[in-house]
């Protein structure tokens, strides 16, 4: 087996009520120096987590939402966000924040890729790894 | 005997605001904090139907610090929900006669 | 007017503790007297001195202990929980020979029993549940 | 005011899979020496702590099943039951273990009584202290 | 590429079983673990209407000690759900390419 | 086979430490290997050697340990999570000033980096995850 696995990180969670998205966000940037294929899904409660306009001083919590944007950064370019849970939420893609990477041209391009249900099913399977939090 | 139910988890994984709107009487308060918050953003879905539904027997608060937190503006929420902050939470505490949390 | 404040979740992990936090420093400045908070199953984690969180987070525990000791809060964790849970003060920690220094318990709080959950749902106009 | 206060014990959890369950009975037991007005309410998942024959040597958890039995010893006699809750999950009163106390005339009767959801909504508003777990 | 589905909450309380379902592919596994065992009593409930949808698209298994626990006997599951023990779920995951937890 | 274990939830409050208690000695016995069973979240709580749960209780941490030492079973917990909750050992105690005696880490277990775990996802044949 080659060294380069499919790693899958699933976000199911809301963020700020549970630690789950911020350590899982932890486990990304340091997964992401081991130059594996690395891909994050975000479904059911997972997708309030790329929300834009998150302002936590006024629960006395630090604010990891930014991080999200800088991931590009670090070479994690795949956000697929599942269609469905949007809409069951009453969110559309532009209550979503942005983020980008830059693409082979240097140009800046979305890193976010809104998946139907199926398709988000299919990414899942081709994984290696999946980690969940 | 008028009750605060709080309720802090996300009615779309859960069902704990379920069976707290299923059990508050007229004159009760219910308050949504933490990760409960993001029943209460406007829009046609299925929690905005069930909080409409539940008032005006009830009334329906949601901590403002959790809605700022999860990217929900103030003037976002389902028509009637009251938005209160912490001091605002003290005092529907203080003004039912006791508290029942949906853990 | 008299409130009981209950913490069933450990620090960072759930926001319940957080959320207590604010509540009961809210509480106290409206003027309400804080009979008790008292710490139950994980809740008990609230009150380890070992906790070193990164530099620009908050200290769930220095929290509590600043807010106790400026309030003269009584903070309970409840004894039968905090050994599932390894949180010991010197009496403990001696008791159970758990070695010279073993203590962990944080400044302000105070092991005792469940019987402390009672009296003070008893004594409190208002007891006001935090958990998961 | 009295020093008598009614107390309800607020049970929706599941047992085993948490320690919630086991946590709050500790609770119960200990709050029996206040002399209080007790009551003990399940409903949703928390029906589940009552169903019958929990054996818990496979899983390696000590079973604390057989407590709820003794609860008529501590004087605790009021155990409430959802009946929605109990019909939602395919169970019928017949899937319950027995919980009996002494009555005045020294028969052993039944602690348990199945409620509707409007009846646990009126037992819930009648409360002075309600502890959830 | 198979997968192994573990899920460990009651259905009955938390979104993670019908996700889960929504999820798996033809040839998958799904494995009801701790408090998810729950789902798998026979009855015509919700969740064991779902689990029988599901099958035979997936197999559906649940771990026999947590059953135990719940006081749900081996004989009272859902038609066509395989009752293992924790070697049968260290088989399931080792027969298929990869697990992924539903928490 | 080549297995990895992920514990996300401390011991008692969850039942998630248990399962993958049962799920790495089943796996030990039909002859697999563990290359890793890493401590993640409040997992790191199990690694702490003051838990004194009643004696007819089952010993979570202890279990553990046992287990790793009849199996030389790498046992990591994550240190940025194992500073949020107060597990430390005599090294992170030393670091952070926290006294003589203060290091809590049970036998067994071992801190390092979050690197471990993306290590065994890529090492091992199978990564399963146990949590809330």
């Amino acid at each position: 087996m080659s060294d380069t696995k499919r790693f899958l990180y699933v976000n199911r969670k809301a963020p700020h009520g549970t630690v789950y998205a911020l350590e899982s966000l932890e486990v990304v940037l340091i997964g992401a120096a081991f130059e594996q294929d690395v891909s994050l899904a975000f479904l059911d409660d997972g997708v309030f987590q790329l929300v834009k306009k998150q302002v936590t001083t006024g629960i006395g919590v630090k604010n990891f939402a930014p991080t999200y944007r800088a991931l590009g950064d670090y070479d994690v370019k795949k956000l697929y966000v599942e269609r469905e849970s949007l809409a069951e939420r009453g969110l559309t893609e532009d209550d979503l924040m942005e983020v980008t990477h830059e693409n082979d041209d240097e140009e800046d391009v979305s890193s976010i890729e809104i998946v139907d249900r199926a398709r988000m099913a299919q990414i899942m399977a081709a994984q290696d790894v999946v980690l969940s939090f | 005997m008028s009750t605060l139910h709080t309720v802090n988890k996300s009615p779309y994984e859960r069902g704990s605001l379920d069976s707290c709107l299923a059990h508050a009487l007229p004159g009760d308060a219910v308050l949504l904090i933490e990760d409960a918050v993001v029943g209460a953003r406007a829009g046609s879905t299925r929690v905005a139907e069930a909080l409409k539904a539940a008032m005006p027997g009830c009334t329906i608060h949601v901590l403002g610090p959790d809605l700022a937190a999860r990217g929900i503006p103030a003037d976002a929420v389902v028509e009637g929900v009251s938005v209160v902050d912490y001091g605002g939470f003290v005092d529907l505490a203080a003004t039912h006669d006791k508290s029942q949390a949906w853990l | 007017m008299k409130f009981a404040v209950v913490v069933n979740e450990g620090p960072y992990t759930h926001q319940a503790s957080d959320t207590a936090y604010q509540f009961t420093k809210a509480a106290l400045e409206k003027g309400h007297e804080i009979y008790r908070v008292f710490f139950y199953h994980d809740g008990v984690n609230n009150a380890t001195r070992l906790t070193v969180p990164p530099q620009d987070e908050r200290n769930v525990q220095k929290n509590w202990s600043e807010l106790a000791e400026k309030n003269a809060l009584d903070m309970v964790v409840c004894i039968a929980a905090a050994q599932r849970r390894g949180i010991l003060d010197e009496g403990e920690a001696k008791r159970h020979g758990k070695g010279e220094g073993s203590a962990n318990i944080a400044p302000g709080f105070r092991i005792s029993g469940l019987g402390q959950l009672i009296e003070a749902g008893i004594q409190a106009d208002r007891l006001v549940v935090f958990g998961d």
